[in-house]
């Protein structure tokens, strides 16, 4: 009696992997701890996919975990009567349970070719928007200032203050000038490594206003987890307006008043 | 022996003779797993108070003195002449915690002390690694500020280093932390700078004091406070109104004249940055020299090695060893890669030329340069990284067109 | 109570046989030459076994010190706190780096590549097919004591100036190569290199060892489908490494002359990092990467291989019942072998790798899922119809399926390189590779070492204290690492010191202080495993030869077996999975017994 | 097995062993109570009575101090410097040899010394307004030790057709100096102990200075000898002693002497008469007292 107890206490216990495990993704939303707001065009595709993904491995998932809990509960040595089936297996099964998971992944990998080739293939043709080269413990950015190109005397230079116009596609250069960096956007599903000796294209379209962390996913050192950016979203006017102030900062031969100073340099 | 896999009655047996032993190895493990670290703690100068030839019971006053005057770090102290506000120091003191409004506390330790060190001596975990090494606070020598070379920085210099970060350095920009945090954090600063004025002020009073080896410091107000902290304090305070008078860039010549004349100057014998940046300006003229900080490493342990009272030596070795970074020579900057470690405002290199750069070989120009020639050296040296030069072939990749 | 399960004619053998190596003359030499420079393949085995559960002890240990500092970022550390008494406990950053990094190297070049091949490995391949030791006693000597100075190059790399190896357990250049870019990547760096390179000496001994052995010292009737899935494993596993490791260890060289000898393979020109002189320059950091995981993907499935094999064999065992599709199971891992060669890429997403190729990759990667499928689905099968024993080793070979199932399929997110994107490098990954590495081959090991454990010490392991140790562990892993899935759902990256900074993460402080609570739970919960070990080793209740009535060779040979294994020469009549084979007296038929009329006309209705 | 078993307490053992191993002092352990007491006695109002010193009564006459100093060791051939700079300009009309310790081949006459007195009541002279000329040629100071007023105008120079900067250590005064060019530097504190002077164009040019409110202040010359006039007489004057390569702490040159007591921090008193030229006579300075 007592070993059928043990048997059924194990059995629930591995049911309770896929009860909690659902469970957990069914909560994680509610509780925030879900995909970070998407505010790019090309976002909904990832996420979309992410989701569609979720839903077909949870339902293996679900599947599999309830049929080992529900052989576990019924085939207990000290429940079952009798000998075991004795079977050595089905080549119909094998065939079965090869072909439709074959196909499923074929087809998801097809399914899912597009969505890449939008975000890392399909380049847009125009110059670079910003040049972002990672730096042992920081983003440096340079703009390419009125003449529209990089490299001359009239461009404007920053830190870790990104600013990208809205609704239109962006170019950025991806450069590093130390070691291997990741330019990490989760909320325009960006990433790609900065890989020192190599100009690296990045591109998307931001659809809403707003400021956001700039992540270094890549480890970089010692000051890896230091590597934060901001990167703000702003409408053309805006980006313009800001653009200049900060190109009238950068050439400044006066100071500016005290407090005016502090307040500046932030 | 071949029966079943549960042998029932030794499990019985065994089930009841183990939670003894187990409970005993968990215990074990327990009491490893408490073990207390001792509250962080101010380290004493010891490369000065070594110098000074101080004893053990010296150096103890010396603590004794500091820890009234300015507190532990968990609990610092602010004096009112030092001037400096309490409450931001306690912000940023202290173990990394939220306190109950969950404002974050402790921001020293969390983003500066695992390199500048908790005393504020340049010597966290990390100092060793880094090149340039973190400042040390302690001299109160900061590089980079709008005031003249002897002046102390503003209030508003600090907040832009912290902003901008030191470029081509490991001082990253905090640009993204709040204003207050900012601002706390430069007050902090002050408060390990001031703190670290004093202990050397104080240890080098015992050389000052009348002729026996177990001589004590006076513990009275009027030494503590008004010989010795007041001014320093005052200094801090004065460096507001102390910030250099920029004349306005000349007007009447273009920028590409503007250049030219930089360019002889830079090259001429009355402003001289040839000598040390190199005809190339690539910083490779005088390049074996040292900054404020390292000098002294080097030249006490050149003393060091000179004398022959065998104890002393001994000691100084120690320290030389656990409480100096190895010396490192400070090249003269490479101007071709448009990195300007204090700022790349026209305003910024102004101040660079005028004033020198205190604590470096960088000698100021005032009083030999013209302002107007400072300002046509200002716009020649923000031309050099765009200025093609055929003899840089082999330092192509370096120059900013590719890299920055 | 069922019958022995040796013949009494056998015991007369037994008696005739000279029993070599356990005969009690003493000696400084004899004592070195039986446990120490021991060429029987037992006690490497088993040394293979301690010193690997010891690496294990440090491993979790190092892990426990990475979760405190992500669950409570720069709060004094208890005991490492004194290596930083200055800063009142709280740990440096570097050292974070450092920690993390050894404790995936520790975990994996430590413990689980040589507790799979070299313990398991050693111990059970001549004993499952027959044979009386290795076909290289010496080699295989040498592939255990060539582990040491691996142990001892990552143990003192602890010790030198900057730390231990600082670059993650994957070293990318620049950060690995050049020297100035991190205090890990001084001496700490060399030596890991160094380490690396003995480990991979030592496997590469082993394996060429296991293929030779497995191919030409199986015993009279052992086909090689009658063998049982482990060594089917081992096989596989043998073979991969074989033809994986030389990448590895040329590139591993490489790697060491870019940083002792300023040859420039892996950083490109003018790379001023950290202010140092820029070496000569001229290499691809890309470079690296390829060679690595062109090693290192065909090495998680060296990781994951024999406990595959080890779980089918414990899992036939208690479910009393034959292995669900003998043959398919043995082509998937072939399957798994051979797709583990062209997948590599997948770990290079990101890295800048021409996108182009991240499709082929991708396909690659989707289909090696399938194998894994296959398999999972045929340990369902076994079990279904079965009888189950609720033993400790069945109840973690279970888990094995039931956790592994998770790990596969987070897998695939990974394999989608549109959702890579999002989540590479975040946690996602880190709980899908702890699924298939912990949860999947650790849960796996312990299975084998509950089941082998008669076999080894000739004692079996008390089953209470296991279970308790099972249940806690089952537990506190899920609880570790299942929230990962959805902290990399954030985005939450790896390998950041502190990430709360960070305004899209600051909210999960509590799910990670959360986590490292289960950690510690988990952790102290082996003192259970640790006690109940070496306990059993010298009190727990003897064992027969065959405690679990089970059919594999093994456990025909006495527990211990004495050198030379078996005291007869066994001769195989069958498979190793004839369990309730209808009509016969017992519920399990040893490869051993002789044929028997009931048996041979069940099997033949059987397919 | 017994072997294996061996294993974890080696390896614990090593961890425990190595990690707990850093070769740094202890720092001195601060007393709560007395920094209790300190610190009450020190916040709050300002001490009130302004205690003013010179209690001693004083004479109003002027004395002098003067005497010898000679090197009783070997002092060897001076080192020849390392010149990698400006080459065609530095050493060339007279090779640079280091000179922290001249001694004059036949006086046996130790240059360089430096006596000053570290408080006195009255000064005679005011501070001149005639600048001191402080010259640099060949890449070299002229002058390799000297004493100024606070507040007296210094010329520093440059006689050499390269450019050369001067920074006068603790100071923060560092100019560039143009060639035939100049600047005025007035010293505004006093400094304790002579401070270093260089040029970072030229790492090896090196001199020394010191700045007195009162000025006096002697720099022992090329035969050793030295002298302070004017000194404020019948005041217990106490002097100190420098040299740059002395082994006493900052430089400090303790002497061995009969009639005049001689202390470890370099240090003696006297009281002077009206009108008294006292002469210390010859001063040997021992080899032990002069470090490399």
């Amino acid at each position: 009696m007592g070993k059928r107890l043990a048997g059924m206490f194990w059995a629930l216990l591995f049911l309770a992997v896929p009860v909690l495990g659902v469970a957990t993704f069914a909560i994680a939303p509610s509780i925030n701890v879900w995909l970070p707001k998407d505010v790019s065009e090309h976002g909904r595709n990832i996420d979309s996919l992410f989701y569609f993904i979720l839903v077909l491995t949870g339902v293996v998932f679900v599947a599999t975990e309830v049929l080992l809990f529900w052989f576990i509960w019924k085939y207990d040595a000290a429940k079952a009567r009798g000998p075991a089936t004795y079977i050595h297996g089905s080549h119909t099964l094998e065939v079965v349970w090869t072909i439709i998971p074959a196909a499923t992944l074929l087809f998801l990998a097809i399914y899912q070719m597009n969505a890449w080739a939008d975000v890392k293939m399909r380049r847009p043709a125009m110059s670079p928007t910003v040049e972002v080269v990672a730096r042992q413990f920081e983003w440096r950015l340079r703009y390419p200032g009125r003449d529209g190109t990089l490299g001359s005397a009239d461009d404007l230079f920053l830190v870790n203050d990104l600013h990208l116009p809205i609704d239109e596609d962006v170019l950025i250069q991806l450069k590093s000038m130390d070691v291997l960096h990741s330019f990490f956007l989760p909320h325009v599903r960006i990433k790609q490594d900065a890989v020192p000796g190599m100009k690296i294209p990045v591109w998307f379209k931001a659809r809403e206003e707003g400021a956001f962390d700039i992540v270094c996913a890549e480890l970089c050192g010692w000051g890896h987890y230091k590597m934060k950016g901001r990167v703000t979203y702003e409408s053309r006017a805006k980006f313009d307006a800001w653009l200049e102030r900060k190109y009238a900062e950068q050439e400044a031969t006066q100071p500016p008043a005290e407090a005016a100073d502090v307040a500046l340099a932030r | 022996m071949h029966g079943t896999p549960m042998h029932t009655q030794r499990t019985l047996m065994t089930m009841f003779g183990k939670p003894s032993c187990l409970l005993v190895a968990m215990a074990l493990v327990g009491l490893a797993g408490c073990g207390t670290t001792p509250p962080a703690s101010f380290r004493a100068n010891f490369v000065e108070a070594t110098k000074q030839r101080l004893t053990p019971e010296q150096e103890q006053q010396v603590a004794t003195i500091l820890l009234a005057m300015f507190g532990t770090p968990d609990d610092p102290v602010a004096l009112p002449e030092t001037g400096l506000d309490e409450a931001k120091l306690k912000l940023c003191a202290g173990p990394v915690r939220s306190d109950i409004v969950g404002r974050k506390n402790g921001l020293y330790r969390e983003h500066c002390a695992h390199c500048h060190g908790i005393t504020g001596d340049g010597m966290g975990p990390t100092a060793a690694f880094l090149n340039p090494y973190p400042r040390d606070y302690r001299p109160g020598v900061f590089k980079f500020k709008s005031t003249e070379r002897s002046d102390k920085p503003t209030h508003a210099d600090l907040v832009r280093i912290l902003h901008n970060g030191i470029a081509g350095t490991s001082m990253p920009s905090f640009a993204l932390l709040s204003e207050v945090q900012v601002d706390a954090l430069v007050e902090y600063v002050k408060y390990l700078s001031m703190r670290g004025e004093t202990e050397l002020a104080l240890v080098r009073q015992f050389f000052e004091l009348d002729d026996d080896a177990q001589g004590r410091l006076p513990e009275t107000r009027e030494f503590l406070v008004d010989e010795t902290l007041t001014p320093i304090a005052e200094r801090w305070k004065a460096a507001a109104d102390a910030r250099i008078a920029v004349p306005e860039m000349p007007a009447d010549v273009d920028l590409a004249t503007s250049i030219a004349k930089g360019r002889e100057l830079f090259y001429g014998d009355k402003a001289n940055c040839v000598k040390c940046h190199g005809p190339t300006a690539l910083g490779d003229g005088q390049a074996n020299d040292y900054d404020d900080w390292n000098k002294a490493i080097v030249e006490w342990s050149k003393e060091v090695a000179g004398d022959k009272d065998s104890d002393w030596v001994s000691k100084a070795g120690r320290v030389l060893a656990g409480d100096a970074l190895r010396p490192r020579t400070i090249p003269p900057r490479n101007l071709r890669h448009g990195i300007y470690r204090g700022g790349r405002r026209p305003l910024d290199l102004y101040y660079r030329i005028h004033a020198g750069i205190n604590g470096a070989p960088m000698p100021a120009a005032k009083g030999t340069v013209a302002p107007e020639d400072i300002w046509h050296i200002v716009n020649y040296i923000r031309s050099l990284p765009y200025e093609f030069d055929g003899e840089l072939g082999v330092d192509r990749p370096m120059v900013a067109k590719d890299r920055f | 109570m069922t019958p022995p399960t040796t013949s009494p004619a056998l015991d007369h053998v037994h008696v005739t046989v000279p029993a070599h190596g356990h005969a009690p003359q003493g000696g400084l030499s004899h004592f070195l030459s039986t446990y120490v420079f021991s060429k029987d393949h037992k006690v490497i085995g088993l040394q293979f076994l301690f010193s690997t559960l010891l690496w294990f002890l440090i491993g979790g240990l190092l892990a426990l010190a990475v979760r405190w500092q992500v669950a409570w970022p720069w709060s004094p550390v208890p005991v490492l706190g004194k290596l930083f008494a200055q800063e009142g406990g709280q740990m440096a950053p570097e050292f974070y780096t450092m920690l993390f990094t050894m404790h995936a190297t520790v975990m994996i070049f430590l413990v689980i590549i040589p507790i799979l091949a070299g313990a398991f490995g050693n111990f059970l391949i001549p004993l499952m097919i027959g044979a009386d030791d290795m076909a290289f006693p010496t080699l295989n000597m040498l592939s255990y004591w060539f582990m040491w100075p691996a142990f001892i190059a990552f143990g003192a790399s602890f010790f030198v100036e900057g730390g231990a190896a600082a670059g993650g357990w994957t070293s990318y250049p620049p950060l690995s190569t050049n020297v100035a870019s991190s205090p890990g990547s001084g001496w700490g760096q060399t030596l890991w290199l160094l380490g690396l390179t003995f480990v991979g000496v030592s496997s590469m001994l082993g394996s060429v060892n296991y293929m030779t052995t497995i191919i030409l010292m199986r015993a009279p009737g052992m086909t090689m489908f009658r063998l049982p899935m482990t060594i089917w494993a081992m096989f596989i596993t043998a073979v991969l490494q074989a033809f994986a490791l030389p990448v590895l260890t040329a590139a591993g060289f490489m790697q060491l002359a870019d940083r002792l000898f300023a040859t420039g393979f892996f950083s490109p020109e003018g790379n001023i990092v950290n202010n140092a002189v820029p070496g000569p320059g001229g290499g691809q950091p890309l470079l690296w990467q390829h060679l690595f995981w062109f090693y290192s993907h065909p090495a998680v499935y060296i990781m994951i291989l024999p406990a595959m094999g080890m779980v089918s064999d414990i899992l036939t065992c208690f479910a009393r019942k034959p292995l669900f599709g003998y043959r398919p199971m043995v082509y998937s891992i072939a399957g798994i072998a051979g797709l583990g060669f062209i997948v590599w890429g997948h770990h290079m997403f990101m890295s800048g790798m021409n996108p182009a190729l991240g499709i082929t990759f991708m396909v690659s990667t989707m289909m090696i899922a399938l194998p894994s499928a296959v398999k999972t689905f045929n340990w369902l099968g076994t079990l279904w119809g079965g009888r189950i024993q609720f033993t400790t080793a069945m109840l973690f070979a279970m888990s094995f399926v039931s956790m592994f199932i998770i790990g596969g399929l987070s897998g695939i997110f990974m394999a989608a390189t549109p959702v890579d994107i999002f989540i590479h490098d975040t946690y996602f990954i880190v709980a899908h590779f702890h699924y298939v590495l912990f949860a999947g081959t650790a849960m796996g090991v312990w299975a084998a070492i509950y089941f082998w454990f008669p076999k080894m010490f000739g004692r079996t392991m008390n089953e209470f204290w296991g279970k308790v140790h099972f249940f806690l562990t089952f537990i506190f892993l899920n609880g570790t690492f299942f929230t990962m899935h959805i902290l990399g759902a954030v985005g939450f990256p790896r390998r950041l010191a502190d990430a709360y900074h960070y305004e899209t993460f600051h909210h999960l402080q509590p799910m990670n202080a959360f986590m490292t609570w289960c950690a510690i739970g988990m952790v102290a919960t082996q003192i259970i495993f640790a006690a109940n070990f070496i306990y059993s080793m010298f009190w727990g209740p003897v064992a027969g030869r065959n405690p679990w009535n089970a059919n594999g060779l093994e456990w025909t040979a006495p527990s211990p077996p004495g050198h030379g294994n078996f005291d007869y020469q066994p001769i195989v009549y069958r498979g190793p999975y004839e369990y309730s084979v209808p009509g016969v007296d017992k519920d399990h038929l040893m490869q051993t017994d002789p044929p028997n009329a009931a048996a041979s006309a069940a099997a033949a209705t059987a397919h | 097995m017994s072997l294996m078993r061996l294993r974890p307490v080696i390896v614990v053992g090593t961890l425990l062993a190595c990690g707990c191993g850093r070769g740094r002092l202890p720092s001195p352990e601060p007393q709560a109570q007395a920094a209790q007491k300190i610190r009450a006695s020190i916040v709050g109002a300002s001490a009130a009575d302004e205690t003013t010193a010179e209690g001693a009564a004083t004479g109003t006459g002027w004395a002098t101090l003067k005497g010898r100093f000679v090197f009783a060791g070997d002092a060897g051939q001076p080192k020849a410097l390392v010149v990698d700079k400006d080459t065609e300009v530095c050493g060339k009309s007279s090779k640079l040899y280091d000179r922290s310790l001249r001694v004059d081949a036949s006086t046996k006459g130790l240059a360089d010394v430096v006596v000053f007195v570290r408080k006195s009541s009255r000064v005679k002279a005011p501070v001149p307004d005639t600048p001191l000329v402080f010259d640099q040629k060949n890449c070299e100071f002229l002058t390799t030790v000297f004493a100024a007023r606070v507040g007296q105008p210094i010329d520093v120079k440059n006689s050499d057709p390269v450019g050369h900067n001067t920074n006068v250590a603790g100071t923060s005064f560092n100019q560039l100096i143009p060639s035939g060019g100049g600047t005025i530097f007035q010293p505004a504190a006093e400094t304790g102990m002579p401070v270093m002077v260089t040029c970072n164009i030229h790492p090896w040019m090196k001199a020394y200075a010191v700045f007195r409110k009162d000025g006096y202040v002697a720099v022992s010359a090329k035969d050793g000898s030295f002298s302070i006039p004017d000194l404020p007489a019948g005041e217990l004057l106490e002097f100190q002693v420098w040299h740059e390569r002395s082994t006493g702490p900052n430089g400090a040159l303790g002497l061995q002497k009969p009639d005049v007591k001689w202390t470890p921090k370099g240090r003696f008193q006297i009281k002077l008469e009206d009108d008294e030229v006292k002469d210390l006579g010859t001063l040997e300075v021992p080899a032990a007292a002069i470090g490399t």
